[in-house]
């Protein structure tokens, strides 16, 4: 029997809703559980509403749903904004205390929620008013935990460090109560606390001492969920932001530049402060944070040009800055990768949310033709060795590789295998490491396969000019109208060589092939998958083709796996479609079916879900738009 | 004289406008490269866009021409990455203090080991000849519609205020000078800056025209010599608090000096403050050992050599 | 009988060949030839070679073809570089001085270039010299026109002004010889002389005084090519650059900012140095040079947001920086025009070359997705009405509006009527010029259209509050998904209102419709147009469809168009036919023939006409690469 | 005084930590208004990007919060375009010194009347605490992995050396002052500059740490006014260009003064150098007259009523 079960917990920014989210995570997983875990979170310091959701299952998930079975508020907010959202015999934990808050004296609720919920409220005959809320969660068969917080903490000893946060308590509080309906042994409480705190024995201490209070007060008060046993052994827990950071290690990435940025800085906070081995020396990634993203990318390109493997992570306000800068490394097939951590746009947009709306903008970015690569990860899992296929491509084919992620994969973790390190491969092209000094080098040699053997900066023989002007073989500027045919040649060229030699798996991942078939990118193919599988247990079969090489398109590839295929439907989380247009573009095909979504929240598997199992029952409309989340 | 220093020239046709200083300045850096018996191969010259964006084509080293106003940032992705090399970034007046102006003060806050020289012409040369942000409001140059509406900026100021800790000013007419200086920059360990004049023949000669004489020879009597005088450039490690400050102060105000002849030397050099090689082996355990350029990342076998498991077991469920 | 001549001026950059063809241009205008005229040059400020074709015919001339009836060389580089490409019959003037002139030792020739010219030469069996340049030529039946300057020049009075350009000597000698073959009146060219240096009697004294001279030795020497006498009366002579800038007079544009950038510089200077009359005031345009092309686009914004029709111009380069504020005033919904100048790209490319190659880059321009007008004028003419509509349709739908022109059209020069100001209104949209103060003023208040009254800063009761993120209908940032929905479909919905509103007239100009029918957008337009003329005179019909609305995309109306067309041609100046990926995108529909040129030289109607014949005659490729041009 | 300035308040929430420095701006800014009586819809707060831009949505005036590091060329375009409204550009350290330092310089060049008021606090606060360009070197802030590793820019000097004509500094939780230095700052016909020194308690809060006190009251002692000195801040038109000379040198000295105490007040007002609004009317006819946003450019019946002729007649044949 499958086992899903969402726990959400919701309180103000800077309350370590965060943090308890993690130890929760990780006691559950250490418990044999699978997790998906995903927050949201305002752009704000402290104050606005956030919330994680941990999803448990004893099968693989890679996204949430719809539902919360339990969920737990650090405040009234979350229970005001999620209530709603809890299942029938699900479980609301919240401070009794809450009752007594009045909505509209809550200043971070927006204006339209207040107007939506008494309406939501009014329908049902309530008042505006967590009553009226816990009331009507309470008419769906939730059960509801009210606690006393002051209970449990008039029993705790008296403080030890001091200044320690109050909000801090709460969280461990809530935590451990939560941790004790799922009936996991305390001890795996105490060993993470103690993991997480390592450096501060005290915290660890007393940490464990109000959790255990909490916990007794749940062993004592509430009825336990699940008494699972399972004996999965997961490797690992892991972000989207670390998997990419692991992976640009391994790819021996040795310089990132980087403008802070939600929500690519995580990324680079993580490569700063982490030291690893190279040859039994302790080695590291030069961090540097430049002064803006034009710095950054150009920074890049010049540690790129001493045979270094450059990065630079920004998302899409820092994006827009690097493009004038990303046509002169295409013009000068400098190898670099920047990871683009897409959030909602346009302009500031929603700059704490998800979207994937910066994809034709990334193939088409930049004055002029170029070639780049723009590549899709749609998991936290490929993230790592997609980053390392970004350095190989970008090194091999001398071009810049542009890494689509986005913040619903940076900032969600999941339950996985160990990375499999064997299989990779650092593969560096036609990268010089001593020059033939008989003849002259001459870094844009016209060449068979149209790459030309790449000098470095400070080599011995292998002097080079680059310039943003067209040019000779040498790197001179020159305005000869068939030399410029020939340089363009060389550059587009490699668009085709690229297609012909990536691996077809690398292009694409063909999960299933069906008459009724799902085309998508990145990371919303974790909703696909869960979503493909609720079908399929309702014995619904629909296929899904993920792409990952958007640029260059693969065009026969898609065409050959699609060509039994009937209806074609296209998933993203944006407004108008960038996939389906550029399928269109490639394929002369229409799309029969869009899904959509471009609140800042990414998709669950029960929206998608529901939108296809729509279109078998011929309900459905060509554009579906989803809506779901806070 | 004319062929020591052939080996830092290179084939390709020169088109800048005959009198042009931008010719005394590359001489005088081919010069330098030569007194200095730098490599060829361990040099990188990189430049913006402009007249002065075509100097790396005509020296035989490597030669990065980049973007506009983005010089320095790619200069310090280079030398951050690979300490080892000599870097020279040149580029004008309106790439490095117009559009480039932000990322002046960002490099002068590192103080990474470049020189950084500027071709100071007054004008946008290559788009013929728009007021640049280093000509004085009023000025009319040859192409303009009217009057310089814009305050200039002192160059050498900013330089200092932004942290630059090698900062002086050449003519590019008087070679032998700037040759001199351009060798104490690169040997200054830490971000160089050169103001160099630059007449344009074609859009602002208004260096010639303030003395009348229509003749370089001549104009270069306009500068005078800070060497010359008993001017003192330097703080040294030595110099306490106060007697740093007081320096600066001098310095300062020698920036701003008021009369008639221009001086011309270096106006600023500080030996204290940390270059940013310094600074990254500070906070990195082996940045000097093993620079970026320098690290191995693979194997004969293109197996990585990173070994990731201290980091993998963070993320570990045991 | 069609009478048609290209006439050719080279010389160094500096030389003055493009005032010598300017006079040359007028005074035959003034004769009644329609002209078309076109100038090349190098990313230099002297020296570099550079020449200027004008075209001179008793019938419409929109191009430039790949012959030269009269070549002019001011020096032997324009010689060497040009002989080639003249007719059978047609006339080569040279100061016979060159002769002596070594062709390895021009240092300005590509090195390229020269070893193309060896083969050449040696498959002809002549030396490479300029003598065996010359020799080629007379085999070919050209006329050799050799003067002596010297004979010339000697005549020439003491100079009367000092440090005149003897340059500027040549370029006067050079055009006068070249007008006398025209029998054109010595009177016009006085005229036009006079005009020109108006402001200097003394430089025109001298500058008559030696043209007459040089008018007298050709009328002595030489034969006269052209008889004609035309009565067409012109009325005006015009350069692309300014077309548009007296369009944004006219528009009531009142602001300009921009950052010197080739070829965008010349109309930003016209607009600077210009004063007209309203409202029998002297007005001017506030023209602002900033400190980069952020700034500009920057600086327009806030001048729009006061109610001024403000504008930017720029080139590729430049506009890469932009795209991150384009994405600001997307969201605010902020109507700007910025004129984007293509030129070669990508990176500095060839900075003063010709090409049409950020079409797609501009429409995908920014991260997220907002809308934008994305409009292309394909003539000199249309740039003036165009300009003034973009300001129209920015207002209109409160929307940045990208106006597509490039170096050809800026450059060019054409014959045409006086522009027709009777059929130009100024269309302000929604602009309030007061408020009602009774209700609460919301800059985005959710209308039936989607588009909101706008106020402006300064204005009483109109208080509005801009951001660049997701904002409610005050202005005010939100982060709420539903809210957010309503702004996003608010905003991307004006691409739907755009298609149906604007007169179809402006989306498309349908030349002609034929089985084989040419698909193009841009200045492609005018070698288009001429190429069909000429394979109207074999009897070949061709059909030609000019998109001007590029974004949003007249799906429906191209298609309707083509519906009954079998072959699909699409022309365009750059590698990777992107109007083709944008048409096949709407209309699912492949294209059969590309005709593309790539080398930073515009096409030429004989080399679209020679690619189309192919096509008709079987003998065409899939892609016809052009490369006509030096 | 509460209620004095409520008219220049809006109701929308503000989500700023508790106890942060932007308060007191803010309330500063509403409180300048207020004494001053400037209409609210002939005011327009233009702002960056950071915890500092979101300043505008909680004033009841126009109020424009543009992109990160761009708010000066936004507030430039406005004001020049309608001279008539009072233009009040904000943002943090990390917005104007670091991504948007060039447009700084540049804005200093021109002096168009604005008041430009930087959040101080040395991080960049809504990316959660990364060093900004006016934090110094070797402090570690409360969220980062190490100390900073860059020097500091000192925004007064950068701010004359840019030719800003009226250069304050101010303490965000000494409102009185803060308030008063602002009502100069608007009244100053040019370009004003007021840093203001604004502790961020969540990622800096080192100002109060360096007096140990913990307390915002007690940390005000770490500063002294300017106008209690008999320092003199004010370059007038009738001063000589000898005397204008010196006292710019005591200015920057001022600027660049040791001690532990740090001044606030007005280090630089000089009120010679013309406004950009009179230099634009010194190149254009009626500039003043009918500046941009007061220009018609269209009658009732929707004709233009620009004419051209005179320009048309340039390019006709005749
Ligand atoms: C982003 C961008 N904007 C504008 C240009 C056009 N441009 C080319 S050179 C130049 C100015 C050069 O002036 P300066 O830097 O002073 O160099 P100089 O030619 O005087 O040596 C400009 C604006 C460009 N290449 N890139
Ligand atoms: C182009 C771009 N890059 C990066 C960001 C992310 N960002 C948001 S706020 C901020 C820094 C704010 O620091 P500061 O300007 O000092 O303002 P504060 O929050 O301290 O008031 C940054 C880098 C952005 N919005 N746009
Ligand atoms: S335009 Fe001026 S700077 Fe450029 S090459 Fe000519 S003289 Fe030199
Ligand atoms: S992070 Fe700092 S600057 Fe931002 S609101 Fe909080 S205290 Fe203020
Ligand atoms: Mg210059
Ligand atoms: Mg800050």
């Amino acid at each position: 029997m499958v086992f899903d079960h969402t726990w959400m917990i919701g309180g103000p920014q800077g309350s370590g809703v965060d943090t308890a989210a993690n130890i929760f995570a990780t006691v559950c997983a250490l418990n044999g559980y699978k997790i998906f875990g995903k927050r949201e979170y305002y752009s704000n310091i402290k104050g606005e509403h956030s919330y994680y959701e941990v999803r448990l299952s004893n099968v693989k998930v890679n996204s949430t749903t719809s539902n919360i079975n339990t969920l737990v508020g650090i405040d009234a907010e979350t229970i005001i904004r999620h209530a709603e959202d809890v299942v029938s015999k699900g479980i609301i934990i919240f401070n009794n205390d809450i009752l007594k808050v009045k909505i509209d004296e809550i200043k971070t609720m927006d204006d339209y929620f207040n107007i939506r919920l008494k309406k939501y409220l009014s329908n049902k005959n309530k008042d505006f008013s967590v009553h009226g809320i816990l009331e009507t969660a309470k008419d769906r068969k939730v059960l509801l935990y009210p606690i006393s917080l002051l209970d449990i903490l008039t029993k705790i000893p008296k403080l030890t460090c001091r200044n320690y946060n109050s909000y801090r308590l709460l969280n461990i509080i809530y935590v451990s109560l939560s941790l004790a309906i799922f009936n996991v042994p305390f001890t795996s409480i105490s060993d993470v606390i103690g993991k997480i705190f390592y450096s501060k024995p005290n915290v660890i201490k007393h940490n464990v001492e109000i959790s255990k209070l909490a916990y007794q007060y749940a062993v004592d008060n509430f009825k336990i969920i699940s008494n699972l046993k399972l004996n999965f052994k997961h490797d690992m827990l892991i972000k989207g932001h670390e998997s990419i950071a692991l992976g640009k290690i391994i790819a021996g990435c040795k310089f990132q530049s980087y403008y802070p940025i939600t929500p690519a800085t995580d990324e680079c906070l993580y490569l700063e402060s982490k030291k690893f081995i190279n040859k039994n020396m302790v080695d590291e990634v030069t961090v540097i944070q430049s002064e803006d993203e034009i710095s950054s990318i150009c920074m890049a390109i010049g540690s790129s040009l001493t045979g270094v493997r450059s990065s630079t992570s920004t998302s899409g306000p820092g994006f827009s800055l690097m493009v004038e800068s990303l046509g002169w490394a295409g013009i000068n097939e400098v190898p670099i990768v920047i990871t683009l951590y897409q959030r909602s746009g346009p302009s500031t947009g929603l700059p704490t949310r998800h979207g994937q709306e910066d994809l034709l903008f990334a193939i088409h970015a930049g004055h002029g033709e170029f070639s780049t690569i723009v590549y899709a990860s749609g998991s936290i899992e490929e993230c790592f060795y997609d980053a390392i296929t970004c350095f190989n491509l970008s090194e091999i084919y001398q071009i810049p590789v542009i890494h689509m992620v986005d913040k619903f994969l940076a900032s969600s973790i999941i339950t996985c295998n160990k990375f499999d390190l064997g299989v990779i491969k650092i593969m560096r092209g036609k990268l010089l490491h001593d020059v033939n000094k008989d003849f002259k080098y001459k870094r844009f040699e016209i060449t068979k396969d149209g790459i030309s053997p790449r000098s470095k900066l400070g080599q011995h023989n292998g002097i080079f000019w680059n310039t943003g002007d067209e040019s000779d073989e040498y790197g001179h500027i020159t305005e000869d109208p068939l030399c410029r045919i020939q340089m363009m040649d060389k550059r587009i060229s490699r668009l085709d060589l690229i297609i012909k030699n990536i691996p077809k798996s690398q292009q694409i991942v063909l999960h299933k092939l069906n008459e009724y078939c799902i085309i998508s990118w990145g990371s919303t193919a974790g909703p696909i998958l869960d979503a493909i599988k609720m079908l399929e247990r309702i014995n619904i079969k629909v296929g899904f083709l993920q792409i990952k090489l958007l640029q260059p398109f693969p065009t026969e590839y898609v065409k050959s796996s699609l060509c039994d295929v009937r209806i074609i439907i296209d998933i993203e989380s944006n407004k108008t479609c960038q996939l389906g247009k550029l399928f269109k573009q490639n394929l002369h095909r229409d799309i029969d079916y869009y899904i959509l979504k471009y609140t800042g929240r990414p998709m669950t598997c029960t929206e998608i879900y529901r939108s296809l199992k729509n279109i078998f029952n011929k309900t459905a409309t060509k554009e579906m738009i989803l809506t779901h989340g806070k | 004289m004319v062929n020591n220093f052939s080996k830092y020239r290179t084939n390709t046709h020169n088109d800048w406008c005959a009198g042009c200083g931008d010719f005394g300045i590359l001489n005088s850096i081919q010069m330098a490269l030569y007194d200095l018996k730098i490599k060829n191969h361990e040099t990188v010259i990189f430049s913006g866009i402009g007249c002065s964006g075509k100097t790396p084509h005509f020296i035989n080293t490597y030669g990065i021409h980049t973007i506009h106003g983005r010089v320095l940032p790619f200069a310090q992705g280079a030398k951050i990455s690979n300490p080892k090399i000599t870097v020279i970034a040149v580029g004008g007046d309106g790439d490095g203090l117009g559009i480039g102006a932000g990322h002046f003060i960002a490099a002068g806050r590192r103080n990474i080991d470049i020189s950084y020289i500027i071709f100071n012409n007054g004008v946008y040369g290559l788009t013929k000849g728009q007021p640049s942000p280093t000509l004085r409001r009023g000025i009319k140059t040859k192409n303009s519609i009217h009057a310089n509406i814009n305050c200039n900026i002192d160059p050498i100021e900013l330089a200092i205020v932004s942290g630059f800790t090698f900062v002086a000013r050449g003519y590019s007419f008087d070679m032998k000078h700037l040759k001199n200086l351009m060798i104490s920059s690169i040997m200054h360990k830490g971000l160089s800056f050169l103001d160099v004049i630059q007449p344009c023949p074609t859009y602002n000669d208004m260096i010639f025209n303030e003395n009348n004489t229509g003749s370089n020879e001549h104009s270069s009597q306009s500068y005078y010599k800070l060497e010359d005088t008993n001017y003192d450039p330097v703080i040294n490690k030595d110099d306490d608090e106060l007697t740093q400050h007081k320096k600066l102060n001098k310095i300062f105000m020698k920036s701003r000096e008021l009369g008639h002849k221009i001086p011309i030397g270096v106006f600023y050099q500080n030996n204290i403050i940390p270059s940013y090689h310094d600074r990254l082996n500070d906070i990195m355990i082996n940045y000097d050992m093993i620079p970026p350029a320098f690290s191995q990342i693979s194997d004969q076998n293109n197996n990585t050599t990173a070994d990731i498991s201290k980091l993998l077991d963070e993320v570990s469920l045991k």
